[in-house]
């Protein structure tokens, strides 16, 4: 039986990820999206001045991309399985439920992860040229991207599949979305910061911003995970 | 129709209690004073914002044990009593926010500052807005009712996580107005603010049982217009 | 006194505001409630009369 | 598996009852199929019929009442039952951006199949879709995806298969190759069809049930249904409009 449901998460793994490499959608829109963002961002910050040290937003504005960005694409994701009825055959089959959870929200981690993982570096190539440079390894700054989007594919799956059956899916995943994410969001923000800005005492600010997202990915991943089979039975 | 007493009585009871503590307010409580000498008059604000607060809070416990007896049992009921708490929240959420923007106002001397209450209390009223619009946006009856479930049990629980991140924030970069308040209340003021508490919860039950009874009689409405005509 | 009290008239308009806006909500939603299940009562009724004819005919 | 589906009762189904509040979208409905029967099942929209379908294929739960599909209850039982049974409806219930073999290596693997390769080659020839296999299903007609999709259900070889409208939007060539696949497989399946086409789902019956606002109308073996009285039975629910 255990077999069984590491075969069926893999199946739904896979079949996203196949259609993900035919279409390109989700991944293209997230990075077109997270690219737009920066060129607004270049508006946003175009009279501050050269003076303006970038690295004392420039945690929140990657955050503002990415949680815009998963958003975009968390809808994307669900679109497809409801499009032709899929998700019913899905249903249909015997597999469960919690197995669907996990494979999609799997699914939308790795898409998340790609795309947040290449536009970091064009963040940085756009904004930070020439200024001082990061104040902590940069591997502390690919810990917090990991672990905050793990909260977000947790959540956000869960929420994507209540909204692709809504009336204006989209505005309605912002509506519902935001207001979960504030914990998780500013603690990643916070822990961004902390790697970014770096001096005495931050190394230690940013494990214990990471122990709220750890927290956070622990909490709401259980409940996202009790609440799917009801959701998604529906 | 089951005819509740109780909701009639708790109605005009919290009606009195929340009277009388308006009076003592005013009359019995004495004022209290800031560092200086001179009077807060403001601090009057607290017997009613906070019971309104608490009250707040305390409703919401009643969406998510609701949404989970809804879910568990999928009664229509349970759905229409989740969501008639999470109506008195609503209410009550709102009340905290004007009230909350007054005191502000008049003790920092802004209308807003994103300081751990404020900051909770904002994105817990976002939340309980999506709740509705949610509801208002999924059309089948039974799905709305699992996802409004799902949903509210989801802001019940963040609603704590954002409350403590926020204060834990606020520790490691203390802002200027660190409550600096005198510990514990005067005996009369802590009577006066327990009155306006009870007098409040007491309309907040009384305000879910008349909502219930107004849902009752529409679902008996509805029922009567299926049997007559469908 | 006068020092001591200074405080009080500038506070007061926000002060009345506060427990005004309570009182007019608090009586707001009660009307509002009173006013439906008025509503729904003459709706009920009129329904079940039409039943009642119903059966009889 | 042939010999089980024609075993007594493939679709037994007692007092069920599914309602949300004061709507019921079926009421104590009742009745027992026998195995290798071919039950259509009329209606107005909103008659109950799609839910019916839903509660036998587990995808909803009954509100009250019980029914069990090849000896298994679709609340107890229902991983076992999702094994026994397949479902073909107007949807073609496949993803647009694979082709027709990983759509039906992808179901294979949520089935747990043995050997997946060998049953859905064999599947897509007996389709006449083995040419295109290698293309996405996006590129298909309406009646290539209605064979495949008629594959897709089969993959796991049900006792019972539930079509739902499989014939709305299907044009005349595609009708009858739809026709010629159900009789092919008619012999050791079970059959479920909701239709709103009275001609087309008595032709095919062997039992007829009739539901009008969540409830039974009418059940009856084809041979006992006076065709003239059928019809006015049908035609008298539909006035009855929406439960």
């Amino acid at each position: 039986m255990k077999s069984n449901s590491w075969r069926q998460f893999k199946a739904i793994l896979r079949k996203d990820i196949v259609m993900e490499l035919r279409t390109k959608e989700m991944v293209s829109s997230m990075g077109l999206y997270a690219i737009l963002t920066m060129v607004v961002y270049q508006i946003a910050l175009a009279e501050a001045g050269e003076s303006f040290d970038v690295r004392l937003v420039m945690p929140g504005l990657i955050w503002v991309a990415f949680i815009f960005m998963s958003m975009l694409g968390l809808n994307r994701s669900f679109v497809h399985e409801k499009d032709q009825g899929c998700i019913e055959a899905l249903l249909l089959s015997p597999v469960d439920r919690p197995v669907i959870f996990f494979a999609k929200a799997t699914g939308n981690l790795i898409f998340l992860l790609i795309v947040e993982f290449l536009s970091l570096p064009i963040f940085s190539f756009l904004f930070m040229q020439g200024r001082a440079g990061y104040g902590n390894p940069v591997w502390l700054l690919a810990v917090v991207l990991f672990g905050a989007s793990v909260g977000i594919a947790a959540v956000g799956t869960l929420l994507a599949t209540m909204t692709v059956n809504t009336k204006g899916k989209d505005v309605m995943l912002a509506v519902l979305f935001v207001p979960l994410m504030y914990p998780l969001l500013r603690a990643a923000v916070g822990a961004t910061f902390a790697a970014v800005i770096g001096g005495p005492g931050s190394v230690e600010t940013f494990w214990a911003f990471m122990a709220w997202v750890v927290g956070y990915d622990a909490i709401m991943g259980l409940v996202a995970y009790g609440l799917y089979e009801f959701v998604i039975g529906v | 129709m089951k005819r509740n007493p109780l909701a009639e009585i708790m109605l005009v009871l919290g009606g009195l209690l929340t009277t009388a503590a308006y009076f003592m307010t005013f009359f019995w409580a004495p004022p209290t004073a800031y560092p200086d000498g001179r009077v807060d008059f403001a601090q009057k604000i607290f017997y009613f914002h906070v019971p309104v607060a608490e009250a707040s809070f305390l409703v919401l416990i009643f969406t998510a044990y609701y949404g989970i007896r809804f879910l568990m049992t999928r009664q229509r009921i349970y759905d229409t009593k989740a969501k008639i708490a999470t109506e008195v929240a609503l209410f009550f959420v709102l009340l905290t926010m004007a009230t909350g923007i007054l005191w502000t106002k008049v003790e920092w001397g802004v209308w807003w500052q994103w300081e751990p209450r404020l900051t909770t209390y904002f994105i817990l009223t976002l939340a309980v807005i999506g709740y509705f619009v949610l509801r208002n946006s999924t059309e089948d009856e039974e799905r709305r009712a699992v996802y409004a479930s799902a949903f509210g049990i989801l802001v019940f629980i963040n609603a704590p996580i954002s409350f403590f991140i926020t204060r834990w924030l606020e520790s490691i970069h203390p802002i200027v107005f660190g409550g600096g308040k005198g510990s514990g209340l005067e005996t009369t003021m802590l009577v006066t603010f327990i009155i306006a508490q009870v007098g409040m919860l007491m309309l907040g039950y009384a305000f879910y049982q008349l909502r219930l009874r107004e849902e009752e009689f529409k679902e008996r409405v509805e029922a009567l217009k299926i049997e007559i005509g469908g | 006194m006068n020092e001591i009290y200074s405080t009080v008239i500038p506070q007061a308009p926000y002060i009345i505001g506060a427990y005004g806006l309570i009182w007019v909500a608090l009586l707001g939603f009660v009307g509002m409630v009173f006013n439906r299940l008025r509503r729904m009562e003459k709706e009920l009724a009129v329904l079940e009369e039409s039943l009642k004819r119903r059966e009889q005919a | 598996m042939a010999e089980s589906a024609q075993a007594n009762t493939a679709v037994q189904v007692r007092d069920l009852t599914r309602a949300f509040g004061v709507r019921k979208a079926l009421d104590r409905v009742s009745f027992d199929l026998p195995g290798g029967a071919f039950l259509s099942i009329f209606g107005p929209n909103g008659a109950g019929k799609t839910t019916l379908v839903r509660v036998l294929t587990t995808l909803l739960n009954p509100s009250s009442g019980t029914a069990s599909v090849c000896g298994s209850d679709v609340v107890t039982e229902a991983v076992q039952l999702r094994h026994r049974i397949g479902l073909i409806s107007h949807n073609p219930l496949l993803y647009p951006d694979l082709t027709a073999e990983e759509n039906l290596l992808f179901f294979s693997e949520m089935y747990g199949l043995d050997d997946p390769k060998t049953r859905v080659r064999e599947l897509l020839e007996s389709v006449e879709l083995d040419h295109r296999r290698l293309d996405v299903v996006s590129t298909f007609s309406r009646g290539m995806l209605q064979r495949l999709s008629i594959a897709r259900a089969l993959l796991h070889r049900p006792d019972v298969l539930f079509l739902d409208e499989p014939y709305s939007g299907l044009d005349p060539h595609a009708m009858d190759i739809l026709d010629g696949l159900i009789a092919q497989i008619r012999g050791d399946h079970t059959f479920v069809m909701i239709s709103h086409d009275l001609d087309k789902g008595l032709e095919l019956c062997s039992h007829a049930l009739i539901l009008a606002r969540g409830k039974v109308v009418l059940f009856e073996k084809r041979e006992e249904i006076d065709v003239p009285e059928f019809r006015a039975t049908y035609r008298a629910t539909v006035g009855t409009g929406v439960a």
